[in-house]
């Protein structure tokens, strides 16, 4: 059955969440929220937690972080401007910190979740050497901690439009786990600026079986449409305009 | 009866706002006062060192553009969907605005510090970021309470506001408001020492007067002033209440690339242009 | 849908209640499950460590006379207007008790700090009481963002309950628990390991579903077990619910200044002498 | 024109919260309570904060503490089982702890808000040695603190039955201001057990006038029937009455 590259990506994210109860989700993350969801659909105890509409939360902006504190998060998903070897994101830019020549946003909250949440998940789609550098101009939040320094939380894969890696904190390197279909090891080679591990055989990530596609279109694009309306209408366009029809609003 | 508390105009409210406060306000989908942000514009604040609880976008993106910031505290300026914050972005290349950057939890600590009247707040993880040593206010000590040595923790200085400012969905004749589970917004007036409130509407009811409603509501108490501002945070999206005017910051965005389309941004929906009363 | 949070009775709830377990309960006025501590008296557990946040009273006084306390950490022990705790004092005097004596805020600090998952939060004041040399998990140092040498502050080990146990006017079929204004019980349940609650009434509603009624909810997240229990919180008082049993109460004063009548109000009130079902 | 010694009680305590903001009171204080009432009917801008019923926190238990060390709390009363020379005070009991061989309640909030709240009114209204001792058995909170100790707040006065007296926290001494009507300075030096400085010429504590005593009559009455109401009953029988025809509720 054909999918496309993002039902992949959501497809092969939730099987990254396998055992996690509490999934938190980004504002801005679609494709994560969309695995988040599908996870849910799979099992009725998992819970997505973050800044959704009608969420869980009722103590603020900072319950999320003391949720996560107190260990009740399992999972949760960081993107970055740029990611090195290490596991090191990069969220504010490029050059020399304060006047960076490009400036991204800003931290947000990974240089603490980073070290709290167990399953931590690199999201990028661009797989490029500009985003996958030998080593980030800032350390928004690093990949491992020197021993003695609490944590309990850290880089658990990283995924993107090409591949997926799993990260191994002991050698502090990532290990490429599968090329999704479409993409090559040589073209995953040419496009990563930092080494890495690989198995002698590299296995193809493999698509959604018909039933999980059909969660994705069915449900998930449902829920999906009710909390990023603008990405759900690219996405899955039905369930959008169910959406749309049931709130009358505008993304916010 | 009507507290002394409630004002007459928007205008009126940002009075309350020195040049050079330390000015805390939240983020986009927690209640940002763009009605008092256009006030503080047409006022010509400066000076502001601005805590953005925990991100900003629109608000910090308009006030640095006008001139009005010196100093950011943030863990993030961004405009969502609608891509990066255009003057910000120009303002750390230029170096005209100083940065405190900072991670989503420690500004809540901080605050929460200042909430307490204690010294500083310890947060777990945050250690091996570059954010440590780019904060000298920030130290490090290794924890008091470990059971071997070492173990180090980040200690966050308190975070006092002179003023909090945000929008809310309505206050009542006393001045209490309501912030509903945007918890936040009572952390933000607690810690501060003044606090300025925007609301859709002020009403008639006691918010106090029963706890289903007490249980999201800032006690006056806390509260200075509070001007109604119907559509208040417009044009960002205020809760469930409106959506955003996607239009309207899309335009921004195209405009606020240089700082001359900022100019005829705040002129065509700010009032920029029209001769107003500077507030002190 | 009904959650499998929601048990069938008070009894199979404080089945969650190990002995040994470190037990968060609130102050008289807040919400105490008066009903969960007849269940826990009639299971005879053993060996609990109350947290009373800040203080507690009757249902303090009850549990040490059923032999179910063996450390108290409290801010005070009081049955209010009703007069001295009289099992506690006993207990006291006897040194049956592990006493942790404290002030209020350092209880809620302790309980904040575990919210927080850090291991300990400071406070101002409180240096000079002999409470600090009796505290030996308690620690001074300097404080490192003072601008002079000196400046010595108290920090506080976080408090991390094994359960929180309190009762709430209504809980929803989920297990969403609405507790108003009494935020104590909300920062217990974010700090303890489970939270267990009697509620006056399971209602069909989702709490979460509107701002309104979410502002005073505990989400389900933290809520391990919830059991209906109408007048669950009598003799004492319950918010503006109920009003205490005054002659009930009297009468626990009078019976309970010695163990024999300790025992015998145990038997009439709370069927200590029925025949029970242990929890485990 | 008559008054009770509550009466007076409660007038002199409104005059020494003069220029007061905000007032907290504990739930077992009704003299205070109504002394605060009585200073907000003369100055609407008074606040009168603590454990009320319908009262003005709405973020827990822990709001009193927040309050006072934002500064917001400009006077709070404090009882004592005993109290010493230097203004320490044992909420704790006498003997040597912990196995005190009589045990009070505890401390309360006292250690921390003794430090921090500018105008801290010791009130007890038994004037013995047993109460005013020369050493405190357990200091629950200290009246002074050494130099470098931060502190904003400490004892202001101290009324009791027989007389007012005033706080010299330079000197750590207490010194007589005022013997109430009807006692004397014998009275007051043989039932105090620590020393205290005194003026030359003791004066008496003022009556309240006519105006202040139809205040505390009147709507101070009806409030403190609403708070307090046991206390009420018998100090203040109508308005008592009042107050439970209208909530029915007998004291919780």
């Amino acid at each position: 059955m054909d999918c496309s590259r993002e039902e992949l990506l959501i497809a092969t994210i939730a099987r990254l969440l396998e055992g996690c109860r509490h999934v938190a989700v980004g504002e801005l993350s679609p494709i994560p929220g969309a695995a988040a969801f599908l996870a849910r659909q799979r099992d009725d105890r998992v819970t997505v937690l973050g800044r959704l509409k009608n969420n869980m939360f009722t103590n603020g902006g900072v319950e999320l972080f003391d949720c996560a504190a107190q260990g009740r998060i399992d999972a949760f998903f960081i993107g970055g401007g740029q990611i090195d070897g290490e596991a090191n994101i990069n969220l504010i830019g490029t050059g020399d910190y304060p006047r960076t020549e490009v400036r991204w946003p800003g931290c947000f909250g990974t240089a603490f979740l980073y070290a709290m949440v167990p399953r931590v998940i690199l999201f990028r789609q661009e797989h490029s050497r500009r985003v996958l550098v030998p080593r980030v101009d800032f350390i928004s939040a690093p990949g491992t901690s020197a021993p003695g320094v609490y944590r309990r939380g850290g880089p658990y894969a990283l995924i993107t439009n090409m591949a997926l890696f799993a990260f191994d904190t002991a050698r502090r390197r990532f290990r490429l786990e599968s090329v999704h279909p479409g993409a090559s090891l040589e073209a995953v080679l040419d496009n990563t600026g930092f080494d890495f591990d690989r198995p002698d055989e590299v296995a193809q990530t493999p698509a959604p079986d018909a039933e999980t596609l059909s969660l994705m279109r069915g449900p998930v694009a449902r829920e999906i449409a009710r909390t990023y309306p603008r990405f759900a209408a690219s996405l899955f366009p039905d369930a959008a305009e169910d959406a749309k029809r049931l709130t009358g609003h505008l993304p916010g | 009866m009507t507290s002394n508390r409630i004002v007459d105009s928007v205008d009126a409210l940002v009075a309350g706002v020195r040049d050079r406060a330390m000015v805390a306000v939240p983020r986009d989908t927690s209640g940002v006062s763009m009605a008092a942000t256009a006030a503080l514009i047409r006022r010509r604040a400066r000076g502001l060192h601005l805590v953005c609880v925990p991100t900003s976008g629109l608000q910090a993106d308009l006030l640095i553009g006008a001139g009005c910031v010196a100093t950011i505290e943030t863990s993030a300026v961004t405009l969502g969907e609608f891509g990066l914050a255009p003057r910000f972005t120009a303002a750390v290349k230029a170096g005209t605005i100083e940065l405190k950057d900072a991670t989503c939890p420690a500004i809540h600590a901080g605050l929460q510090a200042a909430q307490k009247g204690i010294p500083f707040m310890p947060l777990r993880g945050v250690l091996g970021s570059d954010l440590v040593s780019h904060r000298d206010d920030w130290k490090v000590i290794d924890n008091p309470f470990a059971e071997t040595a070492g173990d180090p923790i980040l200690l966050l200085p308190a975070i006092r506001p002179d003023v909090a400012l945000f929008h809310a969905p309505r206050a009542d004749r006393h001045g209490n408001v309501w912030i509903g589970r945007q918890r936040e917004l009572m952390t933000m007036a607690h810690a501060a020492r003044e606090t300025l409130v925007t609301v859709e509407a002020i009403v008639d009811d006691d918010l106090l007067a029963s706890d289903e409603t007490a249980a999201g509501t800032i006690p006056s108490l806390y509260v200075s002033a509070v001007a109604e501002a119907e559509f208040g945070a417009r044009p960002l999206a205020f809760w469930d209440a409106y959506p955003a005017e996607a239009v309207q910051i899309s335009e921004y965005v195209r405009l606020a690339r240089s700082q001359d389309g900022f100019a005829r941004y705040v002129a065509r929906y700010l009032g920029g242009g029209e001769a107003t009363t500077a507030a002190e």
